[in-house]
């Protein structure tokens, strides 16, 4: 079901590399006119200092903070039981190209920088579409570092501290992440095990002895095993069967006979035991298990139309999203 | 070899059995659950050597000046400048419930550095690279969707009635077909709102004798209402109706997910699910242990 | 022509393609939207239930996705506000959490009487995937202590007699990928009995179709579910629909918005298939297919 | 001072006319209980939960001045700690024992254990201790904690931990058949017995695949899907891995895996040097062909194109579990004419494989790839089980559709109902070995109705007066 018949992306020689630096100017030139004439990126906001004070615990180990405008708060500090204060700023956001903007708005350097660098990577990303490029070659390296090192600061607060360390050291997580933990919050001695497996894991960088590490392995891929067997044969076997099994003499709510829902339980159930035919491994596809096999490839070739049709959807609304952001956040023109 | 094969093959089957027994224990249901709640955190170890290999690799580009070394260059650099702003929460605020303390913010937390990276780094990078799938749908759709046989034909007229029956073209070019809209348009004016009514009803499934309009109860209609509901009825409840009605693309479309795809989703899945029974016993019994790698 | 035709330089079937959804954008083209009955059984599970009930609502999204369902995740949070629903908030994709910081701050500004802790409350993201909903099935506090502000859930109103997700009136997924639906279906709607709708991608609609009406008693399939339940919302509340939000990423329309590039570019995916038609039929009457 | 002073007064104030207009609101309507208050042991959990319901207090739909008079029910309990005396169920009648409900219930002293808005009739208790006995009661609730009587459950429950779930016993049952019969299969060619498998064509293209790479001196690209090893599918497309691992080894071509976990890459990594050392080439092992990228899906999505577009791979080998980035590679790898297999469970990508691939293996196809591959006897017996799992869930269908279309016909006789559900509900479902007796009362109760309606109206149908 494919071709074979390909357009071979052009690499930037010669002639491509003048096409390139000619639209590269072009796009430049645009971005400074853009940046002028629309405000293009500008980000506005409206900052707001948050002041909280400690009304208990010592100056080192501060409790029961209460925001300082609070009625708590401000009898506190008319009292003079204040024990440590503590304040920063936070900013909300206006709506991109807003024309009324409140008095003490600001425009946000930082906020507007983001903005241009994140149209200009989606340009650099969509450049693929003409041929691979330095832009495209610099964005993904960039994508690859900058998202292997989030996804590894996310393992490590949400993995890491979140689940091993505040099950066996419940103080250090109290007093450093999340004091929020409860105080009768105590440690789970079963946790032990991952720590013994993530540090055979991590054995793996040993120049020798790194077959240790098979072991935690086994444990991950027996588990897998054991819990995706029951899960699917749960899930995917036996409601599925339940889900088919219906009266194939379909009644409507008057207990008469409804042809149309007749028709389609039948082909329904046809459609399954058809489609069950061709996935047989110890028949050869011939005769009528070949006929039957072949009605099944049918009935599965409309499910993949079907499925590429509301794809097709999901995917455009993704393109729409990028242009709205091209067109709204950053050149302001909607 | 006893440690390098024989107790891994024996932790997994022992794992594997175990997950499976617990599973009918109402006492210990949860532990196939908890299991994977553990690997999170061994998936979070792995880390370390995901992040080893990606420097070794990244700095031996370097180091042997193969092409592209300057891209890797940049790898290195992004790496580091997020991992170091994320992991020691640099520029972080406190939050309400400990306000010195500023290790207790999100992680992704509005207003600091690793959002900033986080919004307009990540956000447009994967959103873009994600978004190229519009065009990559339209070249495949072009390039491979070719009526070559009876396979390729259902497939891309499935996907032709389904792409026109998702926005309002599919209304528009099957329009000539009837609905009860157009069916009560053929009536005059005063009748309208009765027929309306009653159709409403009939398609919803109530039955003729249930049918209500108005607080009338079919059984108490009298003269032209009884002849126009009996008329309704046929005519919205008939066959001939609810085929013709059922090839506007809209509905050919709700048809086509309903049924046939249906069907073929659930054979799928059954087969999948016996797919995977399968492969976990494999892995349990021990017959396939390509995984474990070799045995010295 | 037939040759350039069956050469076509697939950049220019892109450059076509990125016209198709540019123009509309830009001409802010929107073609009427209809209510499909399955937009209708969404909004009514939700609009059904007693003032007050609780809901669970979970983003089960990242940015990836926010073009399909940021605007029905919105439409959902203005719905159960507009119940005065308690609202709890959490995800289980970690990309999703800034998802819940934002439709926090929708509360905060177009429904200012309703404060969080009270008539909303966000657990933000826990990793682990169908483990977290089998998890807070049986015992919500064992997995979440704190809610993702870090404040301690027993002196939380909305959660100090929590128990575990059992005591939802109602849940609801948003859902790019796995964990999402099919999990929220497998591991709590079913074993639970609690009831559920979800709002999906395109990619996923089909999948969960075998699952209607039980335990899935509605679903918005991708924007055009999310312009569906846009329209029964305005007419419902046709306050909402203040022009200050048309602008926004947040706006009450915004999935309707993005159904003229939608239906656009469908009109050309289809002519792209007759056109590659036409071409290889040509050809193979022509013999050298 | 003088400032807080002058709240606290307007506090007071405003705290006594809080107090009165609730007084005056509340007196306007007195709200009827709840009725039939029942409480069961939720069965088949480890003693910690119970179920109370109840029907609906007949002030459900009384309104005060346009708003409802009855905003919820709040459920109350008494525990007897060991349940002392109670052994049995049902034992004890209402307020009869030390635990129950006095007369004068103070509803401001006791904080109720749940509370539900209007409209429900049943609350599961998930704070009950296995063993404990408890009483419940429930009362209606007004608007500014006003409260109905109370309505008292008829007898109190003990809570009960079981050791085996019940309900689970059929799925037990037909969890053993598969899999003993896939067991039994891969004894049986472990014994040296004939197993016979048809063709696939996709898996017949990947050597042929591996050895135009290897003529056109370019290396291939396996790429073993986006989720981690705690899926089977990536351990399946490992599996497969190891396969044409072995390939590449024995026609000496470049094998590049890029992942995007940091255990598949180990995984991975033992893998392949295994088939390498099993085809005596551990010389052609190169640990760095097998590497990490990101975990972000579509970070690794743009790597992976880098890789295609600047290595041109002459065969790309897509097998395990992939989301969107299954057609961006498809279109990409096209674009530089690489020969394409795919293997995947996952439904909803399955189509753009079909589409833009030179060979599909489609869901249980994939799983069974690693067992052809392998011409291991063993492994090809598991296939043969895998079909008498087919034909157990198609005799299932047609036996399950059967007794539901007599259901429907010949519905006055009760047995083909009860068939029906005891399939559905029993076999396929949770309720163990014994039919729900709810559900067989409804149906007893629907035959009656309709049995009835023969009797008086022979015609069927009817005017409805």
């Amino acid at each position: 079901m494919s071709q074979h018949d390909t357009t071979h992306a052009p690499k930037a020689t010669g002639g491509g590399l003048i096409g390139w630096i000619v639209g590269l100017l072009v796009l430049v030139v645009g971005m400074v006119v853009a940046g002028f004439v629309l405000d293009a990126g500008q980000v506005w906001v409206v900052p707001e200092t948050q002041s909280y004070v400690a009304l208990g615990g010592t100056a080192d180990a501060p409790e029961r903070w209460v925001a300082s405008a609070s009625e708590a708060g401000q009898a506190a500090a008319a009292a003079g039981t204040v024990v440590v204060a503590s304040s920063w700023e936070t900013v909300t956001e206006l709506p991109a190209g807003a024309a009324d903007r409140p008095a003490a708005a600001v425009m946000s350097w930082n906020r507007t920088i983001g903005v241009w660098l994140a149209a200009i990577l989606t340009l650099c990303i969509m450049s693929f579409l003409i041929g691979d490029n330095p832009f495209y070659k610099t964005a993904e390296a960039l994508v690859v570092g900058a998202s292997a090192a989030y996804w590894m600061v996310y393992s490590f607060y949400t993995g890491i501290v979140d689940k091993l360390l505040v099950n066996l050291w419940p103080g250090l997580v109290r007093s450093w992440t999340t004091p929020g933990l409860a105080d009768d919050y105590h440690w789970h001695w079963i946790y032990i095990i991952p720590l013994i497996l993530s540090i055979m894991l991590v054995c793996r960088l040993l120049p020798s002895g790194g077959w240790i590490a098979r072991w935690p392995l086994a444990f991950i891929i027996g588990a897998t095993a054991g819990f995706r067997l029951l899960a699917h044969l749960e899930s995917d076997f036996l409601l599925q069967i339940k889900g088919t099994i219906t009266s194939l003499w379909a009644v409507n709510a008057a207990d008469t006979f409804a042809f149309w829902p007749s028709v389609s339980a039948i082909v329904i159930l046809l459609s399954v035991l058809a489609c069950l035919v061709y996935f047989f491994f110890s028949m050869e596809h011939t005769g009528l298990v070949g006929k039957t096999a072949r009605g099944g490839i049918l009935v599965l070739m409309v499910t993949f139309g079907a499925a590429f049709g509301l794809t097709v959807m999901g995917r455009i609304t993704l393109l729409t999203e990028r242009f709205d952001f091209l067109f709204k956040d950053w050149l302001h023109l909607l | 070899m006893i440690a390098k094969r024989t107790i891994p093959l024996f932790i997994a089957a022992l794992v594997g059995v175990l997950m499976i027994a617990t599973y009918f224990v109402p006492y210990t249901e949860k532990w196939g659950a908890d299991a994977m709640e553990m690997f999170i955190i061994l998936a979070a170890a792995a880390m370390v050597l995901g992040a080893g290999n990606l420097l070794l690799l990244n700095l031996s580009k370097i180091s042997n000046r193969q092409p592209g070394w300057g891209y890797a260059g940049i790898t290195l650099t992004a790496f580091f400048v997020t991992l170091i702003i994320g992991l020691f929460k640099i520029g972080a605020m406190p939050t309400s419930s400990a306000a010195t303390n500023a290790w207790t913010a999100p992680v992704v937390q509005e207003g600091s550095p690793f959002w900033w990276i986080y919004k307009y780094g990540l956000v447009p990078l994967t959103a873009t690279m994600f978004a190229m799938l519009a065009f990559y749908i339209a070249s495949a759709a072009f390039r491979a969707f070719r009526a070559k046989n009876v396979e390729a034909t259902l497939l891309l007229g499935t996907a032709f009635i389904v792409l026109l029956g998702q926005v309002y073209a599919g209304v528009w070019l099957t329009d000539f077909l009837p609905t009860l809209e157009s069916y009560v348009a053929g009536f005059p004016a005063a009748s309208q709102e009765f027929v309306l009514a009653v159709g409403m009803q009939v398609k919803a499934g109530v039955p003729l004798t249930d049918v209500v309009v108005g607080g009338v109860a079919y059984a108490n209609m009298v003269g032209e209402h009884h002849a126009l509901a009996i008329e309704t009825n046929n005519y919205i409840g008939g066959w001939w109706y609810q085929l013709l009605n059922g090839l506007r693309l809209e509905n050919l479309t709700q048809v086509i997910l309903d049924v046939p795809q249906k069907a073929g989703n659930r054979a799928i899945m059954i087969g999948i699910a016996l797919g995977i029974v399968s492969t976990s016993l494999k892995v349990i019994l021990g017959v396939d242990r390509s995984y474990l790698g070799s045995a010295d | 022509m037939l040759n350039l035709l069956r050469n076509l330089d697939r950049r220019l079937i892109f450059l076509i393609m990125g016209l198709a959804v540019a123009i509309p954008v830009l001409m802010r083209f929107e073609p009427p939207s209809e209510v499909t009955m399955m937009d209708q059984n969404v909004f009514d599970a939700v609009q059904d239930l007693p003032d007050g009930s609780r809901v669970l609502l979970s983003f089960d999204f990242d940015p990836g996705s926010q073009g399909e369902l940021l605007p029905m995740a919105m439409s959902f949070t203005r719905h159960l506000a507009e119940k005065k629903h308690k609202i709890y908030f959490m995800c289980l994709w970690p990309l999703g959490e800034p998802f819940i910081e934002d439709a926090m701050k929708l509360l905060q500004e177009e429904y200012p009487h309703l404060k969080y802790g009270t008539d909303y409350v966000s657990f933000g993201y826990k990793p682990g995937g169908e483990a977290v909903i089998k998890n807070i099935i049986v015992d919500w506090k064992q997995l979440f202590i704190t809610d993702s502000r870090k404040q301690d859930l027993k002196e939380i109103p909305m959660t100090m007699k929590l128990k575990s997700a059992k005591s939802m009136d109602l849940l609801i997924s948003i859902s790019a990928g796995d964990p999402g639906t099919k999990q929220w279906i497998q591991y709590a709607a079913t074993p639970a009995k609690l009831p559920m709708v979800s709002g999906c991608t395109g990619v996923q609609a089909p999948l969960f179709y075998p699952y209607i009406p039980d335990p899935l008693s509605g679903l918005l399939a991708a924007i055009k579910g999310a312009a569906g339940y846009e329209k029964i919302m305005s007419e419902h509340y046709p306050d909402l629909k203040t022009p200050a939000f048309v602008k926004s990423r947040f706006s009450s329309t915004a999935a309707q918005q993005r159904m003229g590039p939608q239906f656009v570019a469908h009109l050309l995916m289809v002519a792209l298939i007759l056109l590659g038609n036409v071409i290889f039929f040509i050809d193979r009457s022509q013999g050298n297919a | 001072m003088g400032m807080t002073g002058m709240k606290y007064a307007v506090g007071l104030l405003l705290a006594a006319v809080l107090a009165w207009t609730t007084q005056s609101f509340a007196a306007d309507i007195t709200l009827a209980p709840p009725t039939d208050v029942s409480v069961e042991d939720v069965p088949d959990d480890i003693g910690t939960q119970m179920l109370v319901m109840w029907s609906t207090s007949p002030s459900e739909a009384a309104l005060v001045a346009g708003k409802r008079a009855l905003a919820g029910y709040a459920i109350f309990r008494r525990v007897a700690e060991t349940g002392d005396g109670l052994e049995s169920i049902g034992e004890q009648a209402t307020g009869a024992s030390e635990i129950g409900f006095p007369a004068n219930f103070d509803f401001q002293a006791e904080q109720p254990i749940g509370s539900v808005s209007y409209g429900r009739t049943r609350f599961v208790d998930e704070n009950v201790e296995a063993g404990s006995t408890y009483l419940y009661a429930v009362a209606a609730t007004g608007p500014g904690d006003t409260f109905s009587p109370l309505a008292v459950a008829g007898f109190a429950v003990t809570a009960q931990m079981e050791y085996f779930n019940v309900g689970k016993l059929w799925f037990l049952i037909i969890m053993l058949m598969i899999s003993l019969v896939i067991i039994g299969f891969v004894w049986y060619a472990k014994q040296g017995g004939e197993i016979k498998v048809r063709p696939i064509a996709g898996l017949e293209a990947v050597s042929e695949a591996v050895g135009r790479a290897t003529e056109m001196g370019k290396p291939v690209l396996f790429v073993p899907g986006i989720l981690d090893i705690n899926d089977i599918q990536t351990v399946a497309g490992i599996t497969v891995l190891a396969n044409v691992a072995k390939t590449a080894a024995q026609y000496d071509a470049q094998l590049k895996v890029p992942t995007a976990r940091s255990l598949v890459m180990t995984t991975a990594r033992e893998t392949v040097e295994a088939a390498y050392l099993g085809e005596g080439r551990p010389d052609a092992y190169n640990e760095d062909n097998i590497y990490y990228l990101t975990d972000e899906q579509f970070g690794y999505t743009a790597g992976v194109q880098g890789v295609m577009v600047r290595e041109e791979p002459a065969a790309c080998f897509y097998m395990g579990a992939f989301y969107a980035e299954s057609l961006i590679l498809a279109e990409t790898a096209n674009s530089i004419g690489a020969i394409q297999v795919a293997g995947t469970a996952m439904p909803s990508q399955l189509p753009f494989f079909v589409a833009a691939c030179d060979y599909t293996l489609i869901g249980e196809e994939f799983f069974a790839a690693s067992a052809y591959l392998s011409n291991d006897p063993e492994q090809l017996g598991s296939l043969k089980g895998q079909d008498i799992g087919k034909i157990i869930a198609a005799a299932l269908l047609v036996l399950g559709c059967l007794i539901a279309t007599l259901a429907v016909t010949l519905d006055t006789w009760r047995g083909w109902q009860i068939a029906e559900l005891y399939i559905k509900d029993n076999i396929l479902g949770t309720e163990g070995l014994v039919p729900n007796e709810e559900k067989v009362k409804i149906i007893d109760a629907n035959i009656a109705v309709e049995l009835e309606s023969l009797a008086q109206q022979p015609h069927g149908g009817g005017d409805g007066s």
